[in-house]
């Protein structure tokens, strides 16, 4: 067992660190990044940030170099997720999907034209990707989704309703699931494609989430024209070309350093916080519950280094992305509501009211908790995987 | 011995809802959360008509003398339907406080104007250190020639912008004996000196004020009750206050869990309704049990609080730990019950939320509930 | 709302009080009788309390007058149990399937020879009776049952094996349920019988639960014949007779007493136990727990009351029995664990040392807690019958 | 960076389970149980021969030098197996104690009896208000020409009875310095004035003892260690012990993990697998996560552990809290969803149960780690 880097990897380290906070704007400020409701403001940050990775040479770690990649070791993207995340970088889901998704795909099961004509900008972020694959009528159900592409002449024709679009405005692109066979079983009808979002036939609308931003949309086909070279991988083999893509799109640490930093910022809650003149951080209460989320966290980031262990040693992947879903997502869930239970009746103000604590923060994080264990696989899904896939309990 | 509503409360209980049906709907409650202020003059006049605001009020002022099982009646209804706009501050807090403590001339005053719904009120207790202990009220009324000046900032003040009147809770003096000293002030909205201001909150279909009073004088026939005597006035009143609350989470986990299960049956994913799969069927269940032992603590509360039992304030105590936990539990499920669509604006389900958010914090922190029972139960 | 007691009631409750003060033995410890592994010792004594209570007119309290009952109203019968339970009386198991099971089942199904034959003696203890319901491969799914009873001339003749068979060799009869049709539906093919434990071919075995004790036994059945007329209700309808005894089967607050006097020894514990000098009990730690747990009994019981009042009404019986017992065996469940961390390295000690706290009792309440969220329909099934009969939710 | 067992250690974990298989099946578990002192000799012999007794000791005494991580893969097996009888006490808690505090001259007399598989030794500290602080210990030591004379009662002592040698913690000095005044002393079990007695508790196949010591006279070799230093040898020991105790734990819940997954597998009810239930599904996968979750934490423990990194104490308070109650849980749920069955004494899950309760108490209470935790992240 042995958790120490190497000095080539330390020297890594070091090096990323230094250019993050180099080339980190001096105005950004990360407390305002991730609280604030402006969509548009939020986007040209991460963009321009992601511009400068660019110019950095950071995107595309993990892409092979010929690609316009790094080729990276795992441990090394891990090395600079990490740092990113210390230093609270502007999140890379303006250019994720593209990015981390997209690209390996195309990598993958893309034509040479495909990969000459989109990785570059992929990794420039000239052109940004969003992701078409939820639908309303398929959600945990992937492959019921229904969004239809008629093949006529050298087009396929989409037809349906794509929803949870993250950045769809933004996007230049859309990497997109549909129907090319209805007369098969359900997941063996599907296809993939990039299609352009600048086609006619295609409607983005914001969809407002509870909390009143509005982080995704609704797309809208109507005899959408995709140029059929534009398809991904073969003909009905779409189903096989997302699992690729997904077995990508690792959870990473990234949003995970967000819950890091809440629950450090917890713990300065209960510190500022009196009740009769004496401090909420020396009841015991209080403690043993901070102490319990400290202890959740540390077992859901020693569990990704169990998993990083296994990718280093070229193991097949465990079931480790599945447990740190599950384990950070009940955690956060709960610290929140614990937040404003420590709050009382301030745990209600939003950020508009000037006698909000911590900006409102914690009652947005309270209402977006449900984000982490409904999106990128419902917790339920998650358990189901868990129970048949790695316990190898029988589905029927 | 009969734990349940009476027949006569359960007409009564249809008739609310069939009302709040018709003239509460959604829609409605999504447009006064874009207003300026969530109060609706015809909606209250029907409120009015229907008695509700003179519910607790006696006939002699034109109230209907109903009880507090009456009002924790209309409680569930009003969360089930999640009624925006003031109520509670006026037809329980303003009513009870006056019926509490007001002399003929206040209660003829007021009371028969509230029982009209010509009249709204609403109670300032908290500052900055919001907690229901007479210890933590520094706003300070001087007494002077022929009335008083008061100073001092409320917070968490439920509808201040829309009522008449605000009875302002204020140290008369700085005495050491453990709850006097208080005393309360029917002050006019709009007197010199009052500063009011909402304080934007998660529930926009009801809103909570900054109250602050900068040299605002009142004359002494605005004292209400006895000087430095008020504490117990506020104790009891807000008893009698939190117990519909406590009713109407009820309400809204009762209607957020029917909201779910239709759901469950008619979502069709992996070939089948949702509502077959075990797993959510199960987590239903466990929210029907939260929302039945919740709603048998309520209903003891209202009926220890409507005696004036001794174990009253313990009751309440449980109701209000239980139910608030139990409300936003159940619409935390709730939602993730419905995946994707519960977490949308557009769909109903976080306006049962906010309000079970902002109406369980408004009655402070579940730790200070549980910690009066154990107060009762294991001593200091 | 109305939670008072008519004059009369009072009087009633007076009544049964005084009653069993001056009937309950002076040497009766309850502490000693709840704790005690020697069944056969409890068993005397809940025989011998069974007997002092016939004598004193005080069993078959809801039984019509005209089979010896008493007739009572639903509401004496609470403040019967209440009383009981109050007094920590010897518990009614030794002749509870009897009298709260067999009777009434025998009022509503039996014919007129087996109400005079069996009737008498049930309501005086001079005749145990056991219930054969549940099989190893029967549990919670009881219609799967595969005992089979098989006509021969002017008998049946049984075959197959009971267990968690409580009494079984303290008993006289046992109420069998039993297979008499394999070609329906197979809840359609069972028949319910009054059978002599004397029976040749009847063996009674202990089953030893896993704290050590042995309240229950498995019975075994080889070739044991049962008369005709020893059939209750018609053939083929045993499932109909069950449905009818599960619904005299009222999840008594008797044992629920016993959770309420947990939680008194549970404050009394706190008290008691001190860390560096302290009392637990002013640990707001140790606080906040206890009191969560007394909240929810005091909801139990208050959603016990609801129930009442509906029976009272003759309205038609809700779900508060599955809501009751569901939280009921949780907060128990989570109340005996909680007392193990109060007592840290004492919790482990057994009965048997001398230095265990309160005679081992957290323990043994840990260990069987379960069989509480297991015995008497598990939790499981509980809840599917609440999702599905009460929200209505869809089975397939 | 490598976070897992090495090639060789999951080889020799493979030869454990394999051994254990053979030799610790569990009818030997529940034969122990019965005996009135829960130790095999010839059971021992093999654990020698395997190196296992030795693990932590010097080649130069025989033993193999293995890491603290080999002990864990030993001691992970151990829960899986139930293994009953002494272990940690010898093999972990007594070898250090040595290793760290003894002279030449003890190292070698005990040490290499140790390795061979000869000698037996104990750890007594715990008294009657059970906490692992040096203020709660009051056995006390007198010295006097050429020796000392003990007195006072020792409480929860591991295996005290089958121990040749209990090394005692008691007090030299009533200094006041924090953690000063301790110091320990190797005494024979069957010294004169030594009285033993099994405490009877959950667990019958590991037993814990009370040692009281009227005026037990040990000679001045059998101080171990400096006088009145004795504490951080203690705290130190008590470290390195915990952490494989740990692991037992999560051994024990992956082992019962397994075993209620293969009986919802062939167990029908309703005509189909009870592991087809969604319900019992999800529940699997919490035990899974839990189990997961806290293996993570006590191989971090013990990685920090044995590195002696600044944060050990609190890497292992996390895994003390977080696997004792997982273990506990995962017993819990694990009879619940072996429904009746699970319930019986046949059946072995209560063995696993037994074990986890009673491992877990003798680390304390979680409310104690989860407080450890607590001071080093937000202070006291």
């Amino acid at each position: 067992m042995d958790l120490e880097f190497t000095a080539e990897e330390e020297d890594f380290r070091q090096e990323v660190r230094t250019w993050i906070e180099e080339n980190l704007p001096k105005d950004y400020d990360p407390d305002e990044y991730f609280s604030t409701p402006d969509v548009d403001k939020k986007v040209e940050i991460a963009l321009a940030w992601q511009k400068r990775l660019y110019e950095g040479g950071w995107t595309g770690l993990n892409w092979p170099k010929e690609y316009g990649g790094r080729g990276a070791t795992v441990i090394e993207q891990h090395i600079f997720n990490e740092e990113l995340g210390r230093a609270r970088a502007p999140m890379a889901a303006i250019n994720f999907i593209g990015v981390a998704m997209v690209g390996p795909t195309l990598i993958h099961w893309g034509t040479e034209e495909q990969k000459k004509r989109y990785l570059p900008k992929i990794l420039s972020s000239e052109e940004i990707w969003c992701q078409g694959f939820s639908e309303p009528g398929a959600g945990s159900d992937l492959a019921a989704l229904s969004t239809q592409a008629v093949e006529e002449g050298d087009h396929y024709v989409i037809n349906g309703q794509k929803t949870w679009t993250s950045m769809a405005h933004y996007s230049h692109f859309m990497y997109l699931l549909a129907r090319t066979n209805k007369d098969v079983k359900k997941h063996k009808g599907l296809s993939a494609f990039a299609v352009d979002m600048k086609s006619p036939g295609i409607t983005v609308r914001p969809l407002v989430q509870l909390t009143g931003d509005s982080d995704f949309n609704e797309v809208f086909f109507e005899d959408v024209r995709v140029p059929k070279e534009q398809m991904i991988g073969p003909r009905d083999q779409g189903w096989d070309v997302a699992i690729t893509t997904l077995m990508y799109e690792r959870a990473g640490m990234g949003a995970g350093m967000e819950f890091e930093h809440a629950l450090n910022q917890l713990v300065s809650l209960a510190k500022k916080t009196t009740r009769g003149g004496i401090s909420a951080s020396r009841d015991p209460w209080v403690r043993q519950q901070i102490a319990q989320f400290i202890i959740e966290w540390n077992a859901v980031k020693l569990t990704d280094l169990r998993a990083l262990s296994k990718q280093i040693s070229g193991e097949p992947p465990g079931w480790e992305g599945s447990i740190c879903k599950l384990g950070s997502s009940y955690m956060n869930l709960r610290m929140t509501a614990f937040a404003m239970e420590l709050l009382g009746p301030y745990g209600q103000l939003t950020r508009d009211c000037p006698l909000s604590v911590d900006q409102g923060a914690w009652l947005k994080q309270a209402l977006m908790a449900r984000a982490f264990t409904i999106g990128g696989g419902t917790s339920e899904i998650q358990r189901s995987i868990l129970a048949t896939r790695a316990l190898g309990l029988p589905r029927k | 011995m009969h734990f349940d509503f009476t027949e006569e409360q359960r007409l009564f209980r249809d008739a609310s809802r069939k009302f709040l049906d018709a003239e509460c709907p959604v829609t409605f409650v999504r447009r006064m959360m874009e207003e300026e202020k969530p109060f609706d003059a015809a909606f209250w006049k029907k409120l009015t008509e229907l008695g509700w605001t003179g519910m607790l009020i006696p006939e002699t002022y034109g109230g209907v003398e109903g009880t507090l099982t009456d009002m924790i009646v209309v409680a569930e209804e009003i969360g089930r339907a999640v009624m925006p706009g003031p109520f509670y501050a006026t037809a329980v807090t303003g009513a009870e406080i006056l019926s509490l403590a007001g002399n003929a001339g206040q209660k003829d005053h007021y009371l028969s104007r509230v029982a009209e719904g010509d009249h709204l009120m609403t109670l300032a207790v908290l500052e900055s250190e919001a907690g229901l202990q007479s210890s933590r009220i520094s706003a300070f009324a001087e007494r002077g020639r022929g009335g008083f000046t008061l100073n001092g900032e409320k917070r968490f003040v439920p509808d201040a912008h829309t009522s008449d009147t605000i009875i302002v809770a204020a140290r008369t003096c700085h005495g050491t004996i453990r709850d006097r000293g208080i005393s309360l002030f029917l002050v006019d909205r709009a007197a010199e000196g009052m500063r009011i201001e909402q304080m934007p909150s998660v529930d926009m279909s009801r809103r909570i004020c900054r109250v602050v009073m900068d040299n605002v004088i009142v004359d002494e026939d605005r004292l209400l009750g006895e000087i430095d005597g008020g504490w117990p006035i506020i104790d009891r009143a807000m008893e009698l206050t939190h117990v519909p609350m406590c009713c109407e989470l009820v309400g809204l986990a009762e209607k957020a869990l029917e909201m779910v299960v239709e759901y469950l049956k008619v979502r069709v994913q992996f070939d089948r309704p949702i509502g077959t799969f075990q797993a959510l069927q199960h987590r239903c269940a466990d929210l029907m049990v939260g929302m039945e032992l919740g709603k048998s603590l309520a209903y003891y509360a209202c009926y220890a609080s409507e005696k004036d039992l001794p174990d009253a304030p313990v009751a309440l105590a449980m109701a209000q730990a239980y139910c608030s936990e139990m409300a936003r539990h159940t619409m935390s499920e709730g939602i993730q019950l419905f995946g994707g669509i519960g977490f949308t604006w557009e769909h109903d389900l976080h306006l049962y939320q906010r309000r079970a958010i902002s109406l369980s914090l408004n009655m402070g922190s579940t730790e200070e509930h549980r910690e009066r029972v154990a107060e009762a139960f294991m001593g200091g």
